[in-house]
């Protein structure tokens, strides 16, 4: 492994995230880096989905402002934003896999060049076949946009956007665009080409830490954040 | 129609070893916490229990596991988000004592909505390619593949809600909604705990979430008090 | 053809009906005969479903009781009665088809003594394969208790009880029970038991206009009005 | 988010030729009267109208009709109930000007609903062993012969509301609701024609019949007066 490259924090991931999403959207934030999507999008003409069976879900609610029965996906206490509304599960994830959701932000354990992700099991947990799935297959096949925020690589150093996923995948050639803290990655049917890089890191930095073999876009930038 | 039953103890009472209970709730949202603790009273064994997570948020649903009264889980989130941290259930899975069923979340749901509306299958892209998809049958439908999942249908559904009339017409509130309405249709036997009980005609027939015709019993509770998280210990 | 069997009047048919629905008791009425036995269960302790989307339906509405917004499947402006409900058509017939009906009691062309029947499609209409199925095969299926209504024969005295339909069916070996001017008729795995017969007719009066072979039960009655 | 269009006209007017568009309504109940009005003044031809009856208590399918933009129906209820009544869609059908495709008013909902919930088929007991299983697979399920059926995407859907807020949070009224839900969900591009149009904030978030986001365009309307019969000449 090269010396660690630091990169954005992860506040600045989900800056450079929200400023992907225009307004008039419909989304949804995972749990993680995604949530904090919701710091930067608070009072935009965005509205955002929780899976529990709520749109237009506010900021969160502190102290007497909970209310047991208002939570999001994260069993977080929210609260709500006019025009909010409520629904069932099976409503819930009709309106995901319905293709309802213009952008879903989740996270990752891996991210390949085909699109695929892992998000869901890790082998090292020794739970076999099973894991915390919960919403997230059914996000990243329904979502017109899949947006993957996460670390660049692990705390060990090993590189999370391979050519292949090794975990057990979420689903297949869905992802979009990948935001880490050192780079902004598209998915294309090319491959994935580096639109841009964190302030003071090069194109090859970005490489030596990125299994998959990236393409470098003719108009690389500087993250824009 | 008075579908009310003069307490949980009761609506309960004829829950038999080996039945198919499906459980409302989010974490700790919206959970029939004290049809859960009847029933873990009562005692019932081997039973196969439908529910989104599996005590994680839900001290009710691990009296279950504690009595050693669940044979298998159905579920979409079973485990705590620490790799470092284990459930009960996380405990009898590994030590063989529940077998444990998972479904993606909206698969999950659509399975419960199937079964309430006579649906026996129905293909869905969620999963296809996945570790999940494993043993099931795959199609493809306008260039996606897809996979076919059956119902689930339930013997007994508890379930909690605001408000529900005599009849048994429910009305749920914010997000402690989510599964309630899923859970009721696919029960063949459905048992609402109520914070609310009024008669025929005092809810709006347009505001409806849970139509009587869903409804077996109704039982009269206290609105719980719940500390609102899943990592307390 | 034998000479004309009057048998009892279509209200009286409807009345019988009314007493095999026991309170407590959730159903769905079909247009003609069965929309007259809701006249018999005002009052009492059952629910009536509405295709078009409604629980405990009224009586009908007239002059200004009516609501543009309010009427049964039919297309007649009707009432609410207390713990009413509306929903969807989706959820109409999730309800429909999921069981939740105990009773659905629909008009027929032709039924056969496999308890197959036939209601929405004339050949002679001249309409090929098309026709008002609206929510009949639905109603055929889901229902726990399908109980058919109708007159015992044809205006021109041809049979409509026969031992296969030449009509095209609405639904296969769904029928529990047929009630018609002149007998109460059970669909059962041996065939079609005679159960009750109308009041001055025999046995034979009524297998003299019935195609299928009649099986006289032990103790075939009165109808019982 | 402002989804409020200046009147009807403007509402319909991208819905191009050979487009597959859903109605509201169920006989004379819940119908898009103005939407549809406007559809018939546009004039974009080809079209294949997805809408419970054909014309029976709807005049307006019917100017649709007349103008000759209907290239096919899908329905469930497509004549007068009299054998002897010829309603204009059966001449149109008869003359080989209009081809309809019938399905049953519950695998007709159900097919809008796949269509809105990202299921792209499902399986069903409705029409096993009918003229309308015909070209359809047939599978066994529990013992129960099915079918099975596809999801019925609209490109546009025509809907008919009580009250809608500018982001499109919508209630229906009474049994206006019908296939309003299930038009909304299956179509591209959802318009709402509404007697009250609110602001966000004013409807109660618990009794939202359909949310916001399956709605495109807004539009006032106002209360139309509508004869409840389907026998009139």
């Amino acid at each position: 492994m090269v010396k660690k490259l630091e990169g954005v924090a992860r506040e600045l991931i989900a800056l450079r995230i929200a400023n992907e999403i225009p307004d008039g959207s419909y989304a949804n934030l995972g749990i993680g880096i995604p949530t904090l999507v919701s710091n930067w999008i608070e009072g935009r003409d965005v509205v955002l989905e929780a899976e529990v069976g709520m749109l237009n879900t506010g900021p969160l609610a502190f102290d007497e402002a909970i209310d047991q029965d208002l939570i999001n996906a994260s069993c977080q206490p929210v609260t709500e934003l006019p025009g909010c509304s409520y629904f069932s599960s099976s409503e819930s994830f009709a309106m995901i896999r319905g293709g309802r959701m213009d952008y879903a932000v989740l996270g990752a354990l891996q991210v390949a060049e085909n699109g695929d992700y892992a998000g869901w099991n890790v082998p090292s947990a020794n739970r076999g076949k099973l894991g915390n799935v919960g919403g997230s297959m059914d996000l990243a096949v329904g979502a017109r946009n899949l947006f993957i925020a996460m670390e660049h690589y692990t705390t060990s150093g090993e590189p999370k956007i391979l050519k292949r996923c090794t975990y057990p995948i979420t689903a297949r050639g869905v992802v979009k665009k990948i935001f880490t803290n050192l780079a902004v990655i598209d998915v294309t049917p090319e491959g994935l080409v580096l639109r841009e890089v964190a302030a003071g890191l090069t194109a090859e930095n970005v490489q030596s830490v990125t299994e998959a073999k990236l393409i470098i876009s003719k108009d690389l930038k500087e993250m824009a954040l | 129609m008075d579908k009310v039953f003069p307490s949980v103890e009761e609506a309960v009472k004829d829950i038999p070893d080996g039945a198919t209970v499906g459980f409302t709730g989010f974490f700790t949202c919206g959970n029939p916490v004290y049809l859960t603790r009847a029933l873990a009273k009562q005692g019932s064994k081997n039973l196969t229990i439908v529910v989104m997570q599996l005590g994680v948020g839900n001290d009710e649903i691990n009296l279950l596991l504690e009595n050693g009264q669940v044979k298998k889980a159905i579920c979409n989130y079973p485990f705590y988000r620490s790799f470092s941290r284990q459930s009960l259930f996380e405990q009898l899975m590994k030590a063989g004592k529940v077998e444990c069923e998972l479904f993606p979340m909206g698969t999950f749901a659509e399975k419960l909505r199937a079964a309430g509306a006579g649906i026996p299958a129905f293909y869905t892209p969620t999963g296809a390619g996945t570790l999940l998809a494993e043993g099931k049958e795959a199609r493809t439908f306008n260039g996606r593949e897809c996979l076919m999942e059956t119902a689930l249908p339930l013997d007994y559904g508890l379930v909690h809600a605001w408000k529900a009339d005599r009849m048994g017409n429910v009305v749920f509130r914010k997000t402690a909604r989510n599964y309630n309405p899923d859970v009721a249709k696919a029960a063949r036997i459905t048992i609402v705990e109520a914070e609310n009980v009024v008669e025929p005609g005092e809810l709006d027939p347009d505001l409806i979430h849970l139509p009587s015709v869903y409804v077996t019993r109704v039982v009269k509770v206290d609105r719980p008090k719940i500390n609102v998280t899943i990592e307390k210990s």
